[in-house]
């Protein structure tokens, strides 16, 4: 097997470790994944070597720390094939990128009586920021629905458009369920109507190729965390054309161009968009979690995670009494159950004694949870460094808890 | 029949504990106490007497009778309901003064610990504080009678 | 000597380094501080063991983060005196601190007509949010000038108030001079016109004991990079009573409470401004910073810092054709100057070569460079871990740069 | 006269500072190059010539004269001038298509990378960019005639 998985899992230090005495598996990668030791030796190499505040200082660490910052930059723009570097912009995470797009592209595009189109399969962070310009420019939501597998209805989304929708905000792959969005063709349907896309890519850059020029997203939106880099980095991709049209978000130092009391001129982008001292040690380590990614190999990644989707789903569906929901087609791995007459808090307790992270509740994810009648689910989320074992582990851990709660 | 002090009763779960060494038996006998809870009547369990909590629900209602507190709660978790018996247990049918000034030791020394991290969002941290509340509420309405 | 410079400099192993094969001279504090191994090592161990994202995670990791994280949180609350636990906010920084105040506060509090008071020593961090509010809102900017040393002209500021004005947003020490500001005097008039005050508190919370309750701040605002913290970290302390009158600014995951898509209701404090994955295991560096600082002890390092201070102004001043700005009554030890005839830019390059780290030009204050009709400075800008010797350093090299120049 | 190319003359300016081993001396010789240089009349230092660049301020301009593009530029600070004259030696005087495609190599070789780093801003990467735009320019327009 070309896939090496021992090798993987001795590059992430924290797999080695044990939970209650049990070997440790972490099942909880959509909340956020671990990052290799690479990432983290990147990171001290800054601060033990080269820190130093990047952009317009004249000594030598601020220049070294300036280019490996406008390196990352450079990286990020060829993992997900952008246009050009200045389309791509630090953030903190990705709700706060939506937030950035939710406010900047809305002050300038979005007034009374417009509309928004999102869908059902959202999470918080891509619901309330625009609920939250809806509300302050007198807009309105409008809301795709699902069928019962979790995917989204196509006709009926097609429908929602009219004379008055601003923009569509997308999750590319919905981190409840692990659906994968067709985005490309729902950006095709939206251009057709004169109308961008924001796309929320906190669950699909890590597992598969992004081409956002392939995708043609007017905004492509995800946090580092989630990948395998440092908590406190994420990157908005925007189109260069929009986002010299849009206001800025956040304003302060290194953003401005000139400063008066009267009056301020903004910078060129990306700094435009990029105020004050950004997370740089981050960063930079969110480009080194990418090269790690990329030396893996995406395809890799993808069709082994697809080996454990199928094996994960066939073994669970084996358990009697345990519902999984929402088998759609096209998904990450993913897996989001009940078990019959037990509370997901009871199970996940009872799991975590195993040594098991599961995730268990709404994954922030409520008016989805609610269309389908239930407050929660266990949820499983497998990545590249997980295995077949870890599952069997899962699956006798999930026997106990029904020998118990039975 | 000399009432035992909340610290006696929970010196008394102590050693009911004691015996267990396992995570496993601890929780197979909250289980047991989940299911001798009289629980709350269904029409309580509306919004009103909801404790926040996201990952499991409980509903709590107090009662003064005899200048004492009674309290009834329940939760749609069976872990949760548990340890809502054992609460209810010391504090239920006290005297005001005793429940808000209680210091209750007796989770960390059992070792459940993990049940009441704000974290977890049970709902019990949030529970225990209403408890408390409640207490304060009738002392103070019982002063200004 | 109380103070162990030597094992002080040890704790930081950056100083250590060679740049341009000589010792390392850091002298640009105020843009960014070096960071103690100890803070390197604690994020090192989050990654390496403990790893996980925070709140609501029902599994053991989960849980011992979110304890670190709001361990860290009362870390922050003790070092800055804040009344409780839930009005200390962590951000990405000072600026996204500024822009969230500017953004929430303006929302619900200033309209058509309103008055914003700030001074004439501020960062564009605290000016361009807020002419953004005033531009938004259709208010206005006023503000406080200076004298000749870059003090604040307290009369004038009194006279600055109105039956419009609706809240001051003052720097506690500047970046560009060092001046130590009287904020709670000026708090105090701020507070007899009925007015909140938000102070930005960059430059001053490494430099001495803070104590907001003393202050009677109604916002108080920091970045965890300048105070031996890591990169991507801030904090805004906010009164209770105000923090929960205004509204959120950005919004996402965690940080609301029931969400449908019809309407959205908030959590509680803190959380109501933490939208999204927070940066924790920056927080968590931070708070090992700021166990750092305590255990160095704020008197002892001010007061080493003040003999930086007055052994540095008087070598400067000692130099022919060397013109230091602004040496105020009240000041941290940054030193901002101009060579007669000589260009900061090549003066900065020549000392860069001597492997010292200066900054030049106008340190993010243009108004105020203008104010003084100069284009920019030199500045150095020390604190506890630099030494009478490295200034010596200084001092050659700026010999060196008048003989280059002459 | 045969005209040098720009390739040769940059591996002049190499060979010139080859005999220099100390950054001192290097910038020594800038200092020099920056006093021959002519700079620009004061009335042009005006915003329409200025150079984005927020340590150093450099101002440039172009003409064409037979076919060839002619610079003068000047900047406030010393070093930066410095370079500038070397710009101006290697570019002015050429055809609008070798400007266009030339490689400058040399600042690397020289030991000035520092110098042409965009951290600096010290105007120098912008203002090589904007030769390089009059000189498409011009280029453009000779072709529209
Ligand atoms: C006084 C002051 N305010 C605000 C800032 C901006 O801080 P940050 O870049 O960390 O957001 C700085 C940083 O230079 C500063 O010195
Ligand atoms: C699809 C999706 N969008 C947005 C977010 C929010 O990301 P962050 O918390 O990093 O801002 C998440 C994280 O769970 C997510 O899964």
């Amino acid at each position: 097997m070309a896939f090496d998985i021992e090798k993987i899992r001795n590059d992430f230090p924290i797999l080695q470790r044990r939970v209650h005495n049990k070997p440790f598996v972490y099942f909880d990668n959509a909340a956020t994944t671990q990052k290799p030791l690479r990432v983290i030796e990147r990171m001290d190499k800054i601060y033990l070597e080269t820190n130093s505040n990047i952009h317009r200082g004249i000594h030598y660490l601020s220049d070294v720390s300036t280019r490996q910052f406008e390196e990352a930059r450079e990286t990020v723009r060829k993992f997900i094939n952008a246009g050009n570097d200045h389309e791509v912009i630090f953030t903190s995470g990705t709700t706060a990128g939506i937030n950035m797009v939710a406010f900047s592209y809305g002050e300038k595009y979005v007034s009374e009586g417009d509309e928004i189109i999102i869908s059902s399969l959202e999470h918080h962070s891509n619901i309330v920021p625009w609920q939250m310009l809806c509300e302050r420019k007198g807009a309105s939501l409008k809301v795709i629905p699902i069928n019962d597998y979790g995917e989204l209805l196509i006709d009926e989304y097609e429908k929602l458009f009219s004379s008055k929708t601003r923009i569509v905000a997308l999750t590319h792959v919905a981190n409840s369920t692990g659906t994968k969005n067709p985005v490309k063709k729902m950006i095709g349907t939206a251009h057709r109507n004169g109308v961008p896309v924001l796309v929320d890519g906190a669950q699909a850059v890590q597992h598969g190729k992004v081409d956002v020029q392939e995708l043609d997203a007017d905004f492509y939106v995800f946090s580092g965390h989630k990948m395998y880099g440092p908590t406190g980095t994420g990157v908005v991709y925007g189109k260069e054309s929009i986002l010299e049209e849009i206001p800025p978000w956040q304003t302060g130092g290194e953003m401005v161009d000139q400063v008066t009391f009267g009056k301020t001129t903004f910078n060129r982008l990306p700094f435009k968009f990029e105020a004050g001292t950004p997370n740089y040690t981050g960063v930079i380590g969110l480009a080194a979690a990418i090269q790690y990614i990329e030396e893996t190999g995406l395809n890799d990644i993808a069709s082994y995670e697809k080996e454990l989707l199928d094996y994960g789903n066939k073994r669970l569906s084996e358990i009697d009494g345990l519902n999984l929901f929402w088998e759609a087609e096209n998904k990450i791995s993913i897996f989001s159950f009940i078990l019959e007459g037990i509370h997901p808090y009871d199970a996940g307790m009872i799991i975590d004694k195993y040594g098991i992270a599961v995730r268990t509740g709404n994954h922030c994810a409520q008016p989805f949870m609610e269309r389908f009648g239930i407050g929660g689910t266990i949820r499983a989320s497998l990545v590249f460094y997980n295995t077949c074992e870890e599952i069997d582990r899962l699956c006798e851990a999930i026997e106990k808890v029904k020998e118990m709660f039975s | 029949m000399a009432e035992k002090t909340i610290t006696e009763v929970q010196d008394e779960i102590i050693e009911e504990f004691e015996i267990f060494d396992e995570w496993l038996d601890k929780y197979n006998y909250l289980i047991e106490l989940s299911q001798s809870l009289p629980g709350i009547d269904d029409k309580y369990k509306s919004p009103e007497y909801l404790i926040e909590g996201c990952q499991s629900r409980v509903w709590l209602r107090a009662e003064m009778e005899n200048s004492k507190v009674k309290y009834t709660a329940d939760s749609d978790a069976i872990i949760t309901k548990g340890i809502i018996a054992l609460l209810i247990r010391l504090l239920s049918g006290r005297k005001p003064e005793e429940i808000i000034n209680t210091d209750l030791y007796f989770i960390d020394r059992i070792g459940l610990k993990e049940n009441l991290s704000p974290a977890r969002s049970n709902g019990l941290v949030s529970m225990i504080k209403q408890m408390k509340l409640y207490a304060l509420a009738y002392q103070t309405k019982s002063k200004n009678e």
